[in-house]
């Protein structure tokens, strides 16, 4: 074995998050570590890594006891990471982050010719051809997203560990990071590899360890497993309706609610016209960086439209601002989880009140026993494992902290949600979840606007598709065109480019 | 274009704009000797400037070194009064001392994960006073090596003197740029600033690093120190009360964000040189009562931090529209 | 409970200083009746203190929202300068107070403004106003002291209201009030919010801006407050020296009270206790009778020594200790049990 | 005529100041001067900056009222170098004599002198305890205005300074400093005299004793320098006892100095030495008070 784990223990005040956990990994093999979210994933990699001080257990790296007692000695082991969200430095360079530690000097100063060099020589295997030279954070999260894998793959001399890398990738870039993966698995190397996404585990991964609450429940070779069955690790339970084949689209038309004519803003989103039913599950697809996010947010008022106006049928709606759109009855859960959703040293409890609270005004404090209730509530509703409503939301694994940002919108009753990317980072069994719970929403007369990059998942949920392409609103697929096929060759602009616009 | 050096872009623009006005009103301000002057004047203040703009990028702030510059010139003063060391001897244990000091101050930082703004503001009350117990009194400095310091200058043509400790400054730029933009140990001190966790997780070994800044802050106020005190020739316990603030928004008008990891050295002497046009824009006008010159001084600032958040955006615009 | 939790480091703290203040001046917690009013260095304590905490009280708001504000000392000159003008110019007490307030508010207004809607760093922003600040309050004084007769204006400087001075009775309704109103509103909690991640309580439909530009108001005013306290005390407006340096001994408050630079959770009640830390190290200085050139290294010494017992860090392994000794006592307990 | 003259002032830290400053300003529009005024904000590294200007510039003369003695030599020089006479105004530096004109001021060692002559003499042989309220920690009129006091009271071992503290020549300062002086002499009632460094810390001490239920004046002596409008009106209350004056017209003699040295290069003596005056509540205190009045203090 290259890297061996034994009873490897971590708790954090209130929570057990990793108990006697064994994990082996063999020289040339990609190894899935899969989970439900706050199963001790991400813990298990910061504690190997030396992010984390362990409480207990041994790491054997090649046959020789290792105490990493930070990611720097790690790094200098052979193990390279890419962590779960904290990814890399947006304030320096593509070149910079990609190099950092290990910038060549001539005379003992860097050597920028030769650091730019290098960094693109980095960058070649994944056909990324940018300008090293820029500020990282100007670039996508995606195109960061594989210089960070580009830079833990350039570390890892033994064993490179990717915690969820794809989790903001679009296929096309899957294929490319594993292409790599593949490359060095061949070399020798041992990957561990994180992951919410079943499909992809069985297409790379040749073993897989299943933890659940911090216990190991199994390690087996994949090829063994099925999907079912694995989900049964995972879950400690079989799932009653994994997603998967078309919602049941009624023909029956919905009495429009909301109508945007012309929407638009200059340089951000070319103007649109979208109508959005009662009851409504309305997808948006398209490649990353296409402008789904923007126009959600142009919706939202988060950056107000120039141009167009949105109505309900009544009246004209003012969306120039967040509180302007909360007030017209809508809601928005956000891509960026991190930055726009959590406020992190608040409790589960404030956040999610957070949104009611606002909208309440400052001087209508929601009594404490009705915060508690409504808290609890929605902890039990969504499932969010925490060890009471108290704790810091920023000490939820990721997957949880999404479902109470859901829970902050839901417990405001909107009558138009618009949900961008609500299942990134999520297990299997919470993804269910929600796919269930906006059916159950829409029949409750909400409507819903589903951002997403999974197009298994707007086939399942969505009534209808807009599909975007370079900031543009290009294609409208309804009733028996949303299918997987139609909206692949929407995106890739192979069919129907004129005359569906707007249908 | 990249668009990282626009703040740097705008402030130079901003500072020969304003060097145009003055010149239209006064032009006696475009002569060597205002040049020489602006950089002999402002020697000081670039110096420790240097520092501190390390200490921003980094994510901190570091309010000692207007106190380690008054305690420095104290310290060699009385240092030289009471004992036959040279100057040279003193120059070293002095910064020796400065940098112990600001390293000691990095590691409290660092170590009890207290806030830079309140481990220095006892630093800078704790330097302060430690210059009122070596001498109250100002002490002047006789020895004959401070003369040949203070007259070591190059006549430049037009009657402009080009002083030994205005070159001094300029050679600390440099060297303030070659460390920050040229060494490893620049590039920790830029992802420090850009987030302490992600920094840590990427390999910064954050103690030392942030050991290592402040250290550097208090060498560099250490030899403003040296610098202030060849310029007046004494020590003062009461010298350069609220240089640091002086010497934040000279790094703030250069373009470095206050918040750290994004900034450059040379900006740092561009707003140096700012702050010393708005000084010598007001005394050439002569005019302003005690309380308008405060009013004035203010208004200028935020004119320029204005026009350099108006010009950022308008060219970042520029850019998105091209795009 | 929580409350007293919280603050309990700090209470720990002000009882080490008093005694330690005790040992070098044994009068130090003498209480003495003159007249209507109680005496003693405790009560000077309370009354000298009334600057630094209504200062604290404003600044522990703008920090929580990350901010800083620089600009609270010579706020402190314009609105003392203001009133006394008013004062003297006859436009009579009321008036004059409304006005002072009103200059603090507007301050207020425009360091919030600066920050909330330009975007510039608060620290920056505020430094502006500090710049500027003086200049404007020798501008209405003309550069001299503008001294006043009126009894009323001087009695918020030195009256005494129930045997307490008023001062005392100033900060402490200021105090208590604001975090009233900040636990039994929902304003803390929006607070610390925005403080935490403006965007993303933004997005929640928090009203950011408009709280932001409230909080730096408060601060002007609360700035206004301690200004008409030291010109009433002084029954004159120094427009040099009025609120010189306050900021900073303000800010040193907030975080004695343990309140993190970096915004989010905040106590006021924890702020106040700070301001009479630093005051009583402040007046302890001047009763012990040192030399006047070792106040400051004394000062900066206590504070160090506050700052550092109470530092995250050392309460971490603090606590690691204590939980450790538990266990092994435990453990001992159980042995003793089993024979 | 028409010669511009740049005046380097430390500030505008207390009304003193800004009567010299108003009273500069008038004195050279009187006699047709063009005045380029820059104040320093305290700072030495300002001033010598606006020296280094007004050379660059040009001017005819300086005037400098230096923020501290020491550190001067470069610039003076430098400012002789260029033909520009300067005159120090109010305090000296320990640069060489030639490197400026001349000098106009009081000596601050004798100010404290004569407050602690005539401390001396009012108290007679009774036992007396006093308290000094200093200026600035560091700065030269706190150092001298100690020493020449001191030097009064020495040989007269009836007098004793029993507690001295920096009151930062502030108002508030001197109240706050003047009650804990109060609070640790048994109320107060231990102290028989006040020596202030200046008026401001006196008036503020004024108020502090009132509060403190004694009489400022007759249960506690008052004594301080500079003799500002509202220590004159103390004293017209009998709240305050002597006063020292400097006064803040020290242009005048500066611009007749260099009046002489422009038409003829006369040199003036190097010090040209201010009166320091006595005022006590014998000499009319509330007239001297209407004279002061409006001059800017
Ligand atoms: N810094 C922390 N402080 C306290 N508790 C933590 C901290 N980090 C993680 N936890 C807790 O530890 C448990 C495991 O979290 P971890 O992040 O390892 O989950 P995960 O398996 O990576 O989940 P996900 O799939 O959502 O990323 C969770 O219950 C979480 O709340
Ligand atoms: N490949 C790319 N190259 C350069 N810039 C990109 C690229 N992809 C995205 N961007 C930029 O990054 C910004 C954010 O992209 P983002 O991917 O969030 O957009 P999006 O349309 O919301 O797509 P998605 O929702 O899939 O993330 C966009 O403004 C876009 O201009
Ligand atoms: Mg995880
Ligand atoms: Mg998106």
């Amino acid at each position: 074995m290259l890297l061996t784990i034994r009873s490897l223990t971590k708790t954090f005040p209130g929570t057990q998050a990793l108990d006697a956990v064994d994990f082996d990994l063999a020289a040339g093999e990609v190894h899935a570590l899969l989970g439900e979210n706050g199963a001790g994933k991400s813990t298990l990699i910061k504690c190997l890594t030396g992010a984390y001080r362990r409480d207990g257990g041994t790491i054997t790296l090649d046959g020789a006891t290792i105490d990493p007692q930070s990611t720097v000695e790690a790094q200098e082991q052979g193990i390279g990471t890419v962590y779960q969200e904290v990814n890399l430095l947006p304030n320096l360079t593509v070149a910079q982050n990609l190099m950092f530690g290990r910038e060549p000097r001539r005379w003992g100063l860097i050597d920028s010719r030769a650091l730019r060099a290098e960094a693109r020589e980095t960058l070649r295997p994944y056909g990324l051809d940018i300008d090293v030279d820029r500020d990282l954070g100007s670039y996508s999260v995606a195109i960061q997203q594989i210089v960070a894998i580009a830079r833990a793959v350039a570390l890892s001399g033994k064993v490179l560990i990717l915690d969820e890398p794809t989790a903001s990738l679009d296929a096309a870039e899957v294929r490319m990071v594993f292409d790599v993966v593949r490359g060095l698995r061949e070399r020798g190397l041992g990957i561990v590899f994180v992951s919410h996404f079943l499909d992809q585990v069985f297409d790379l991964t040749d073993r897989v360890t299943v933890l659940r609450n911090g216990r190991k429940i199994v390690t087996e070779r994949t090829a063994e497993l099925d999907r079912v069955k694995l989900i049964e690790h995972m879950l400690g339970r079989a799932l009653e309706h994994e997603v998967a084949g078309q919602a049941a689209r009624t023909a029956a038309v919905r009495p429009p609610l909301l109508e945007f004519r012309g929407f638009g803003r200059r340089g951000v989103v070319e103007p649109f016209d979208l109508t959005v039913g009662q009851g409504e599950v309305v997808g948006l697809a398209g490649l990353l960086g296409s402008g789904r996010t923007e126009s959600a947010e142009l919706m939202f008022g988060v950056r107000p439209a120039q141009s167009g106006e949105a109505s309900d049928g009544q009246s004209r709606l003012d969306l120039s601002s967040p509180r302007a759109a909360i007030a017209e009855g809508f809601g928005f859960v956000p891509e960026e989880r991190k930055t726009d959703g959590i406020v992190a040293e608040l409790s589960i409890r404030e956040n999610i009140i957070l949104g009611l609270q606002a909208r309440r005004g400052w001087a209508r404090r929601i009594p404490r026993a009705e915060q508690n209730r409504i808290a609890d509530d929605y902890i039990k509703r969504l499932d969010i494992r925490t060890s009471g409503r108290e704790k810091p939301i920023g000490e939820l694994s990721g997957g949880n902290q999404q479902k109470a940002i859901l829970a902050r919108w839901l417990a405001m009753n909107p009558r138009f949600l618009i949900l961008d990317e609500p299942t990134r980072g999520i297990d299997v069994g919470a993804h269910a979840e929600i796919l269930r719970l906006i059916r159950e929403l829409t029949q409750a007369g909400m409507s819903i606007l589903l951002v997403s990059s999974e197009i298994d998942e707007l086939v399942a949920s969505a009534d209808r598709v807009i599909v975007l392409r370079d900031r543009r609103h290009v294609a409208e697929l309804d009733g028996p065109r949303v299918t997987g096929a139609e909206i692949m060759r929407a995106i890739a602009g192979g069919a129907g480019r004129d005359g569906e616009v707007a249908a | 274009m990249n668009t990282r050096a626009l703040p740097l872009y705008a402030t130079v623009v901003i500072f020969l704009l304003a060097y145009l006005l003055c010149w239209l009103q006064f032009p006696n301000i475009l002569s060597t000797r205002v040049m020489g002057n602006l950089l002999t004047d402002n020697a000081y203040l670039g110096i420790v400037a240097v520092g501190m703009t390390l200490v921003i990028l980094s994510g901190g702030i570091d309010l000692s070194v207007g106190s380690v510059i008054a305690f420095s010139g104290v310290f060699i003063a009385v240092i030289l009064r009471e004992t036959s060391l040279h100057p040279l001897v003193v120059f070293a244990l002095l910064l020796a001392l400065t940098t112990a000091f600001g390293a000691a101050m990095g590691f409290l930082i660092d170590r009890l994960a207290m806030p830079a703004f309140i481990v220095t503001l006892a630093g800078m009350f704790l330097a302060r006073g430690a210059a009122y117990m070596l001498s109250i009194d100002s002490v002047p400095i006789a020895h004959p090596f401070y003369k040949t310091l203070q007259s070591a200058y190059w006549l430049m043509p037009g009657k402009g003197r080009l002083t030994l400790i205005g070159v001094v400054m300029l050679l600390t730029v440099l060297a303030g740029m070659v460390v920050a933009h040229k060494t490893r140990f620049g590039a920790s001190v830029y992802a420090l600033g850009g987030g302490e966790a992600t920094a840590r997780l990427m390999g910064v070994r954050q103690g030392r690093t942030t050991m290592l800044v402040y250290a550097f802050s208090g060498l560099m106020a250490g030899l403003s120190g040296i610098v202030f005190s060849i310029y007046t020739g004494s020590g003062y316990s009461l010298a350069t009360v609220g240089t640091e603030l002086t010497a934040i928004a000279a790094v703030v008008i250069g373009g470095t964000l206050l918040t750290g990891g994004a900034g450059y050295m040379f900006g740092t002497l561009v707003g140096v040189l700012t702050m010393g046009l708005i000084q010598t824009y007001i005394v050439f006008d002569g005019t302003l009562s005690s309380w308008w010159t405060k009013i004035v001084i203010g208004v200028l600032l935020l004119v320029f931090i204005l026009l350099q958040k108006g010009l950022l955006k308008l060219s970042q615009s520029r850019l998105a529209a091209g795009a | 409970m929580t409350l007293l939790k919280r603050i309990a480091p700090q209470l720990v703290a002000l009882a080490l200083l008093v005694a330690l203040v005790t040992v070098f001046y044994p009068g130090f917690l003498k209480i003495g009746v003159s007249g209507d009013r109680l005496v003693g260095p405790m009560v000077d304590v309370l009354k000298r203190g009334a600057p630094v905490a209504l200062l604290a009280v404003g600044m522990t708001l703008v920090i929580a929202t990350r901010g800083i504000d620089l600009s609270v000392g010579t706020t402190m000159a314009i609105c003392g300068a203001v009133a006394a003008w008013a004062v003297a110019g006859g436009w009579g007490l009321v008036p004059a107070l409304l006005l002072a307030l009103a200059a603090g508010a507007l301050a207020g207004l425009w360091n919030g403004l600066l920050v909330a809607v330009v975007g510039i760093q608060p620290f920056v922003a505020t430094l502006i106003l500090m710049t500027m600040g003086r200049g404007i309050a020798q501008l209405i004084t003309e550069g001299r002291i503008l001294t006043f007769t009126d009894a009323g204006f001087a009695f918020f400087g030195s009256g005494s209201l129930l045997g307490l001075p008023v001062p005392a009775w100033l900060w402490l309704a200021c105090g208590l009030g604001m975090a009233a109103l900040m636990r039994r509103s929902a304003l803390g909690l929006l607070v610390e919010s925005i403080g935490i991640n403006r965007r993303a309580s933004a997005l929640a439909g928090v009203n950011a801006t408009v709280l932001l530009i409230a909080v730096y108001v408060v601060s002007g005013l609360c700035a206004a407050l301690a200004g008409i306290v030291v010109t009433a005390d002084i029954r004159g407006a120094d427009a040099n020296n009025a609120g010189l340096w306050l900021e900073l001994d303000a800010i040193l408050a907030v975080v004695i009270g343990g309140n993190s630079l970096l915004g989010g959770r905040f106590s006021i009640i924890a702020s106040l206790l700070g301001a009479l830390i630093i005051q009583t190290i402040d007046t302890g200085i001047l009763l012990a009778g040192f030399p006047s050139e070792y106040n400051l290294v004394i000062k900066a010494g206590l504070v160090l020594v506050i700052l550092v017992l109470q530092s995250p860090r050392i309460a971490g392994e603090w606590r690691l200790w204590r939980d450790s000794h538990r266990a092994s006592r435990e453990a001992a307990l159980h042995r003793g049990a089993a024979k | 005529e028409g010669e511009t003259v740049g005046f380097s002032q430390i500030g505008s830290e207390s009304g003193w100041r800004a009567a010299e400053t108003t009273l500069t300003k008038t004195q050279a529009e009187e006699r047709g001067l063009k005045l380029q005024f820059s104040d320093a904000q305290q700072k030495q590294e300002n001033q010598i900056a606006a020296i280094r200007s007004f050379i660059a510039q040009g001017v005819d003369a300086i005037l400098l009222a230096p923020v501290v003695a020491t550190g001067w030599d470069a610039v003076l020089q430098e400012a002789k170098e260029a033909e520009i006479p300067v005159v120090l105004l109010d305090r000296q530096v320990d640069s060489s004599d030639d490197l400026y004109l001349t000098a106009v001021g009081s000596n601050l060692v004798h100010e404290g002198e004569v407050a602690g002559k005539w401390l001396v003499d009012s108290v007679g042989d009774k036992e007396c305890r006093v308290v000094e309220l200093q200026g600035t920690t560091g700065s030269s009129p706190a150092i001298d205005r100690k020493k020449g006091f001191e030097n009064a009271l020495a040989g007269h071992d009836n007098l004793k300074i029993v507690r001295s503290q920096t009151g930062d020549f502030t108002r508030a300062q001197g109240k706050e400093v003047m009650e804990s002086f109060l609070q640790a002499e048994n109320g107060g009632k231990d102290i028989c005299a006040l020596y202030a460094h200046n008026d401001d810390m006196a008036v503020g001490a004024i108020q502090a004793i009132k509060e403190a239920g004694l009489k400022p004046g007759t249960d506690i002596l008052v004594v301080s320098i500079d003799g500002v409008p509202d220590l004159f009106q103390a004293m017209a209350n009998g709240e305050a006892n002597a006063t020292v004056e400097l006064t803040p017209n020290m242009a005048g003699p500066a611009f007749d100095a260099l009046a002489a040295y422009w038409k003829d290069g006369t040199q003036p003596a190097k010090f040209l030495q201010t009166e320091s005056k006595l005022y006590t509540q014998a000499d009319d205190p509330a007239g001297e008070y209407e004279r002061r009045k409006g001059l800017g203090y």
